[in-house]
Order: C-alpha cells, then structure tokens, then sequence
C-alpha cells in the first residue's frame, strides 16, 4: 500500500492492517517527524514539494526492490505533502515478515532510497526566512551502503 | 516538442515551472542542457550544476539518456523528502 | 522505560509517547507476535517463563549499552510473560532519535541481545503437544554482528 | 549455603526449581556443577550439556566465575524470548 497525501495519517491503523496477518511474526515501523530544531534554526512549518507524475511510481520501484531482496509479508508506505509543522508526521513505513531481520533491513532499505530517489522536496520556514534544504551527503551513503 | 520541467529551488531561481522545446536536433539529455544554455543564457549558473538530477517520463535518467518528442524531461536538485 | 508484564501492550500509547518530544526527528519500532507456524507445527498457543529477579536487570543493560553507542533521545521496551495466543503481542521495542541512522541500529541491536541474552523461554503449544523452543543460531549469529 | 535455581525444559526434566548446596570446597560455577554431579548422578544427561548458561546473582556468568556463599546460582538451556 503507497500513499502520497497532504492528510496526516494514523500510525496505530497502518500498524493493526500490517499485525493482522497470522503469519506476520515481526513488524518493523519508521515515522519520519518534523524536527524542531535544524542546523539552530528554529523550524517553524516545513514545506513539502514533489513531482506528482513521477512520485508514487518512484516509491513503488524502491518498495518492489526491497520485496524482491527480502521475504516480505506487506510494505506500507506514506508520504504527505504540503504544509507541516513541528512534530507532525512526514513519512510513515511499515514492514511485516516472519523474521525480524527481514523486517529491519527493507524498511531502512525503503527509507535510505526514498531519502536520494523519490522526488520530494523540503523547504524550512525558520524564524530568519525560508530555506530550501541541501541533501545530506549522509544520506547518500546510507543509500549506498545497499549496492 | 520536448516539455522540460523543473522543480523546487531550481524552479524557484529559474522563476518558471515548465517550457517547451523543439525537438530537432536534440536526442539526449545533454542536448537539452545545451539548447537551454544557448536560449536562456541567464539561466547557465542554475544548469550548470554537477547535483542536478533529470528524470525523463517520470523515470530517473543520466546525461546520455535518449530524448523523443512527446517526452517530458524534469530538471531537479537533490531529492530531501523522508 | 522498561516493562516485564502479562498483560497486553498498546503499541499506538508507546509510539505517541516517544514521539511527542519535539527533537526526535525519526522514530523506529518493532514488535514481536505469535506466529501461527512455526517448523510446520500448528501453534495454538505460547507459553513465556522467565526469571523474575533477573529478566528487567538484563532489559536494562541491554538497553544501556544501546543508548551509549548511538545518539537516542528515548527507548521503550515491554515484554511480555504467561500464555499468549496466535497473532497477539509479544514483545515492543521504540526507539526514538534526531537520525534515522541511530534509531534503526539501535533497535535492532537491541532486539539481537534481547534474543541471546535476556532470560524468556518459549514454550509452544501445538496440535502434537508442548514443546520448549530451542534457541536459534540466526539469532546468536545477528547478535555477534555488533561486537 | 548455595542456592541453585533451574529454568525452563532443564527445570522440567530435573523436575526441580531449586536446591542448596553447602558453600564448603566450591569457589567455582564449575565446582558447583561437579557438586551438582556427585550427588545427583541421574542429573547428569541435562547437567553435561555444553549449551547451558549460568547466570550468578542475576547477571551471566562462566564457569570459572566465582561463587559465594549467599550467591544464588542460575542454570538454563539458551533463551528464546523476543
């Protein structure tokens, strides 16, 4: 299940979907949060730009690869879009399979390529201004890490 | 004609979203750089970026990609989302 | 905060708690349930013994030496004893970080010691009769990962 | 005075959930499972096993750790919690 939208969504109702199934044995979830506190600005709202054409079809390719890498139960995946403030919800990915470590390695997987493929882009409104954000050369080897 | 679209701070600094191009003469990526060089020669310190990313029908895409009329190339920087 | 309990767990009131601290930018758990099969048994039930004075002792430790090798803003780890059915809960672990990086990591080592370390034992119940699990040399190998 | 707890399918097949032994001549996890051997030879299939592990007052232990009198000594076959 991928999802790109600008409502928030409910951590508890995608994890009961992913717990429901007998066979599931592990669940692993990633919530991605609007931090307060950015390179000390203070983040006020933080805004979420992206390619709608070319979003979902980018987040199903990385959710493929991740199932065709390890033994997957389900894969749950959302991402919103627009306006958010701080502490809210950005990101939400949800990894059912029979053995823990499947379960840990897709859903990093899952976030270190949405971090460097999926077309999003963050802009931060502080107290001095708005700011696009630079990608994070830590991002890009995590992603690399998978090769 | 190719559409060439751009996103986020690039969108921002070049002060458009998308344009349209002939499509004669052109058959990769760098070919649309360079047309969109020699036509908006204010836009060269933008597109001159080793960081930006091109995707070509909503699939990411390198220099050398093949570009057909009808495509739609989008130019971007860095994805940050997550 | 660490919970040795018969009782259920709400994972919804655990993930709300971690992530209501406005620095935690990523916020990664996991959770354990009761598999239906396990070596092609049909498992009915699952018993959970452990030893009282030594099971939070361990849970602390291990939790310790996770929060002195990564950057965590807060861990929770409920586990669960006595007799539990198909599909229910058996274990939480959240970790809450400024990086997903440090959260991931640390959840999944802390999931590995708890594997090899921590003083549960397993009892199944399936159509054929109990049986004691025996331990699972994955598991020793995932914790000898992070020496 | 020694206490000795068992848990899970060894304190199933001892059929016991704890004992004492006089702390006199052991310093040793190993003594204690030399005393253990003595005096419960019928023990002795469950008691040889190379996987068990021993905890001494709640933390894990070796069998060259030393044991006191007042120690409580734990044995038991490998976990499988989480």
């Amino acid at each position: 299940m991928i999802k790109v939208q600008t409502e928030d969504f409910d951590v508890n109702h995608e994890y009961h979907r992913l717990a429901a199934k007998s066979e599931a044995g592990a669940i692993v979830t990633f919530v991605g949060l609007v931090r307060d506190l950015n390179l000390a600005q203070t983040v006020t709202a933080l805004h979420l730009e992206h390619y709608p054409e070319m979003t979902e079809k980018s987040l199903r390719r990385i959710v493929q690869q991740a199932k065709q890498r390890w033994q997957l139960i389900d894969v749950s995946l959302i991402h919103r879009v627009g306006t958010l403030t701080v502490n809210q919800q950005i990101v939400f990915v949800g990894v059912s399979s029979r053995h823990r470590g499947d379960a840990f390695a897709a859903c990093e997987f899952i976030m270190d390529h949405l971090k460097t493929e999926a077309p999003f882009w963050k802009k931060e409104h502080t107290d001095s201004g708005e700011t696009w954000l630079d990608a994070n050369e830590k991002d890009l080897q995590a992603a690399k890490r998978w090769r | 004609m190719i559409k060439v679209v751009f996103f986020a701070k690039l969108r921002e600094s070049l002060g458009t979203q998308a344009i349209e191009l002939e499509s004669t003469g052109i058959s990769t990526v760098t070919d649309v750089l360079d047309t969109l060089h020699q036509r908006y020669p204010q836009w060269q310190s933008e597109l001159v970026s080793t960081q930006l990313l091109v995707a070509i029908n909503h699939e990411m895409a390198k220099l050398d990609s093949e570009v057909s009329s009808g495509d739609e190339l989008a130019l971007f920087p860095p994805v940050t989302g997550g």
